[in-house]
């Protein structure tokens, strides 16, 4: 029975992510196009409402194409890989009191472990793509995955450390009662979180592994059709959860005033940190690979750093 | 002004070789023009025009090569940034194997500019460094810009 | 372990590549996204103007000068006509001067625009294109409404334009320069300040102002590395020994110096905008010879007549015998030079600033092909 | 059956046939997704006993680092030549076959004779597992942290030197 109701989690989880996908790269749209003079798609339904639905049909409808020099058989699997950890990650989330799937008691290092693995599909499409510009896409997106891994693990530590649990329930309930969010005692490691986070998902201005005007969209330039959505949707789909992890860590997760139920005020800071994300697209150009790395390394490790060790000190202070 | 700059620049070059050099040196259009022939026309002459103080011809702005069926003519057109003058230097070349010492090694304008000349009218210039076709295909037949070109309009689907 | 051999890969960019900007090919050898050599490859877009014009009339050659620049047409129009003119020994009507002036200056902003939107769009960030293209639809519509071309112009004629300013247009010329001038202020806030930008182009593709006179470079690359050439000024040609205008220059030689020459620039065209609406005299618009198209022979001669144009100095040598046909047209394409640059600019760069150096260079491909 | 057993035999199917195609495989890059695979299905396992943080640091490390390491190294070296040929000298095969038996019968014998204490809960747990590294373990894990940082430093001097 309880695997029945799992699995019914799951779909469901699965379906209304499939549905947040494609809002939210029609949110992201919008946004953009409203900050850049223009009014974004308008054309399929009501305010655009059913474009990327246009656009994922097109890609499903068109030919699957598999250059003849790929490695075929990685060629395949690499969205797959990318998609799959992506979707996991959903496992450990809590959207509301009561609506969660595993209660994980290592669920920061669950989340922020899998996530890793999504690193790997892109990688392997980049390389078995037999492209030189995906396999210069992947290089650098191994190099600037490995950089930023680290602060954005660093970053949470602190949290840890007041709470003294990695459940991710817990945390929320901590933050229940103590009466303040995250956001505020932990600033530095959300500011850290933030920047990592954007480069971790490959967002502007840290997509540097697809960068369009020099590597031509990287590692998926030799994909197409049905794959290449596999992709976007791994992207997005990690774009979100990494957006609700930062919920539930740093803006409190589900709580807020009463009158809305938790898991309206979850979607809606969702949305408000996937905003900003969208607006960071569309104001900053593209950093340059040596000072990103420069400043995973130099600036955003020791800032982490400096944070865990004041809040261990503010810790013990506090007994 | 200008007349005074052009008797000048004859002068000095008739005297890097000690014999009449130019073979004509007249105003075009108010601005000082040299012909010489080819064979005349070096690498001393140049970087002389390049270094010589009250000279300074240091900008190379176009390099043209005319066709005119008994012969053929390379322009140079020079600008000084620093005296703030022009000059055009014509050379002279037969048509038949036409060749100019190339400015390759004191201008690096020189570079693409003769290259597009040799790939359009055919002219040698010995001493660039990469003398090959830029515009046209590497086995391109003929130099179209030459007035005797036939234009094969079936090969280039016209016809 | 340091006889480890490493390998260098070949890398096409181009013909097909968003950064390109048409269909020019680098080929490049890297070691790792180190550049070692950089080879452009040029021709795909080569049209052959110069062999098409000595079968043309004179008059039916300038619609093909539109082509060759094409974000720049009205420079083109004009030195091809002044040549011609130079030849004939013409005096131009005033007011047709002055026209001129008002549509070459008004369409180096909107070319500058264009650099502006794409070169920030080739290093990574969307919304100035939009931006710049907001602008460059206002003067689109000032030049489509004299000339009746968005484009490809043919506007200017041997011996004056083709048609006098409509009702009004002098007036909304300047209304336009006001609201440029606020827009184009807008850009310093939108990019100039910000952090990453000043990373990516500060310092980045260094040119010494030995390497620009020695390339032949012009224009605002020239201006940014400290060589202060603008026919405009050095050779005033037209009517523009009668405005105030400034030239910007700048001594570092980088991106960054580009950028900000080339802004400056369009303010002082705004400026020259300005007064030409001004002081715009009434009178004919063409030489009463150059309304007979088919009547044009320029005696016997040659003459290199040059120009300012966006991306240098645009030269064109005409050899005219007599005939009803010119001998020969030689036109010195500013970006075919200055995109020679690139073999001893890219080497030992990284293809990361490849795409921010060529984007400075401000190419474009059907002048660099003919 | 339980569903812990299907899932247990699921994972325990993945990790052999991973293990075993990564011995098979031709192309390297197939070696390394199935190695990916190996370490995934041995996490699940972890998981199954309820090791989660066991399981969370085999995925970090081993998926996470030690596979996209050897993706990394794939990448930057000429691979498509490399090819895997079986080693035709008859003693190697021998060898190996008797060091693989011998290791095989040696873990066999170390599980089957090792006692298993009857205990409940968190085996593994993030807690668990803190207090020993700090408390009885303190001064032995002080001493690897050592250890890494001078490894770590002494790899940046010998590839600052090979750069110079």
């Amino acid at each position: 029975m309880d695997l029945l109701l799992w699995t019914a989690y799951a779909v469901i989880i699965l379906m209304l992510m499939l549905g947040g996908v494609t809002f939210a790269i029609l949110f992201e749209r919008k946004v953009i196009g409203a900050m850049q003079l223009r009014p974004g798609p308008n054309r399929h339904g009501p305010w655009g409402l059913f474009q990327t639905i246009a656009d994922v049909l097109k890609l499903l409808l068109k030919e699957d194409i598999i250059p003849a020099a790929a490695d075929k058989k990685i060629f395949l699997i690499a969205p797959v890989i990318a998609f799959a950890p992506a979707f996991a990650i959903y496992a450990a989330l809590a959207f509301d009191e009561n609506i969660y799937g595993a209660d994980l008691n290592i669920g920061i290092l669950y989340l922020l472990g899998v996530a890793s693995i999504t690193m790997l599909g892109v990688l392997m499409g980049g390389w078995s793509s037999n492209n030189k510009y995906s396999l210069l896409g992947s290089i650098r997106g191994v190099a600037q995955m490995v950089s930023y891994e680290l602060p954005l693990v660093l970053s949470v530590v602190g949290i840890v450390i007041l709470v003294g649990s990695l459940n991710m329930r817990e945390i929320v309930f901590f933050q229940e009662s103590a009466g303040i969010w995250f956001i505020i005692p932990q600033f530095l490691a959300f500011v850290v979180y933030i920047i990592s986070s954007i480069a971790e998902l490959n967002r502007a201005p840290f997509d540097l592994p697809e960068a369009e005007s020099e590597l031509v969209s990287g590692f998926h330039t030799e994909y197409s059709g049905f794959r290449f959505a596999f992709f976007m949707l791994a992207e997005y789909t990690y774009a979100i959860a990494i957006a609700a992890i930062a919920t539930m860590l740093f803006l409190g997760g589900w709580l807020g005033p009463a009158f809305l139920p938790g898991f309206v005020w979850f979607a809606l800071k969702m949305v408000l940190f996937m905003f900003l994300w969208f607006w960071l697209t569309a104001t900053l150009p593209r950093a340059r690979v040596g000072d990103l790395m420069n400043y995973s390394w130099k600036v955003l490790i020791p800032l982490a750093i400096l944070n865990i060790v004041a809040t261990a000190f503010i810790k013990v202070w506090m007994g | 002004m200008n007349e005074e700059l052009l008797d000048m620049i004859t002068n000095k070059i008739n005297q890097l070789t000690d014999e009449e050099t130019v073979t004509e040196a007249k105003m075009n259009f108010h601005k000082p023009m040299i012909i010489l022939p080819a064979d005349k026309w070096t690498l001393t002459a140049a970087k002389m025009l390049r270094d010589d103080e009250d000279l300074r011809f240091d900008f190379l702005t176009c390099i043209t090569g005319v066709d005119y069926e008994e012969h053929m003519e390379v322009v140079y057109n020079f600008y000084s940034t620093v005296h703030d003058h022009y000059l055009y230097v014509k050379v002279t070349t037969p048509r038949e194997e036409p060749s100019v010492q190339s400015l390759d090694p004191l201008f690096k304008s020189a570079d693409y500019m003769e290259r597009e000349i040799y790939d359009l009218l055919g002219i040698d210039f010995p001493g660039h460094w990469n003398l090959r076709r830029i515009m046209l295909d590497d086995d391109w037949e003929g130099h179209p810009l030459r007035k005797d070109y036939i234009t094969d309009k079936k090969a280039m689907g016209l016809d | 372990m340091s006889d480890l051999k490493t390998e260098t890969m070949t890398l096409n960019m181009g013909p097909q590549h968003p950064s390109t900007h048409g269909v020019f090919r680098l080929q490049l050898e890297v070691d790792g996204e180190t550049i070692v050599r950089a080879t452009p490859v040029m021709g795909y877009l080569h049209r052959g103007s110069e062999k098409l014009a000595e079968g043309f009339l004179y008059s039916q050659f300038i619609p093909y000068t539109d082509r060759l620049d094409y974000m720049n047409a009205m420079t083109n129009n004009y030195v091809y006509c002044a040549a011609i003119e130079e030849l004939f020994d013409w005096e131009i009507p005033e007011r047709a001067e002055y026209l001129r002036v008002i549509t070459m200056e008004l369409n180096r902003v909107a070319s500058h625009l264009v650099w502006w939107g794409t070169y920030l769009l080739d290093i990574g960030a969307m919304s100035p294109f939009l931006y710049a293209f907001r602008d460059r639809e206002t003067i689109l519509d000032r030049l489509n409404e004299i000339s009746g071309a968005r484009m490809t112009f043919n506007y200017h004629r041997i011996g004056g334009v083709k048609w006098d300013a409509p009702e009004g247009w002098i007036e909304q010329v300047l209304e336009t320069v006001k609201e440029l001038r606020e827009n184009i202020q807008e850009f310093h806030t939108l990019v100039t300040g910000n952090e990453i930008f000043q990373s990516r182009t500060i310092g980045v593709g260094k040119l010494t102002k030995e390497q620009v006179i020695n390339w032949g470079l012009s224009g605002p690359i020239a201006r940014a590395s400290g060589v202060d050439i603008d026919v405009r000024k050095t050779e005033p040609y037209s009517v523009y020994d009668q405005f105030d205008f400034n030239v910007p220059t700048r001594e570092e030689g980088d991106v960054y110096a580009r950028y900000l020459v080339r802004i400056d620039e369009m303010f002082e065209s705004l400026k020259i905008v300005e007064q030409a609406c001004n002081n715009i005299p009434d009178g004919e618009i063409i030489h009463k010879k150059g309304k007979k198209l088919m009547m044009l022979k320029p005696p016997e001669g040659e003459v290199y007549t040059r120009a300012e144009a966006s991306k240098g100095e645009i030269g064109v040598y005409a050899v005219s015998n007599g005939k009803n046909k010119p001998h020969r047209i030689k036109l010195r394409r500013p970006s075919f030079v200055n995109v020679a640059i690139l073999q001893d600019l890219l080497e030992g760069d990284s293809i990361q600033n490849l795409v921010s150096i060529f984007g400075s260079l401000d190419v474009v491909l059907g002048e660099v092909d003919g | 059956m339980t569903a812990q057993e299907i899932f247990f035999i699921i994972l325990a199917l993945i990790a052999v046939t991973g293990a075993l195609l990564l011995v098979l495989l031709k192309p390297i890059s197939h070696r390394v997704v199935s190695m990916a695979f190996a370490f995934m299905a041995i996490s699940g396992l972890y998981f199954l006993l309820g090791a989660e943080f066991i399981g969370i640091v085999q995925i970090m490390v081993y998926v996470g680092a030690i596979t996209i390491l050897f993706v990394f190294g794939m990448m930057m070296t000429e691979h498509r030549t490399i090819v895997f040929e079986r080693d035709p000298r008859l003693s190697h095969q021998a060898i190996g076959l008797i060091s693989s038996v011998s290791l095989l019968g040696l873990l066999i014998f170390g599980i089957l004779s090792m006692d298993l204490p009857q205990t409940e809960g968190y085996v593994g747990s993030a807690e668990a597992i803190g207090l020993e590294l700090y408390g009885y373990f303190f001064v032995a894990f002080i001493g690897s942290a050592f250890l890494l940082t001078a490894a770590l430093i002494g790899a940046i001097v010998v590839a600052r030197k090979e750069a110079d």
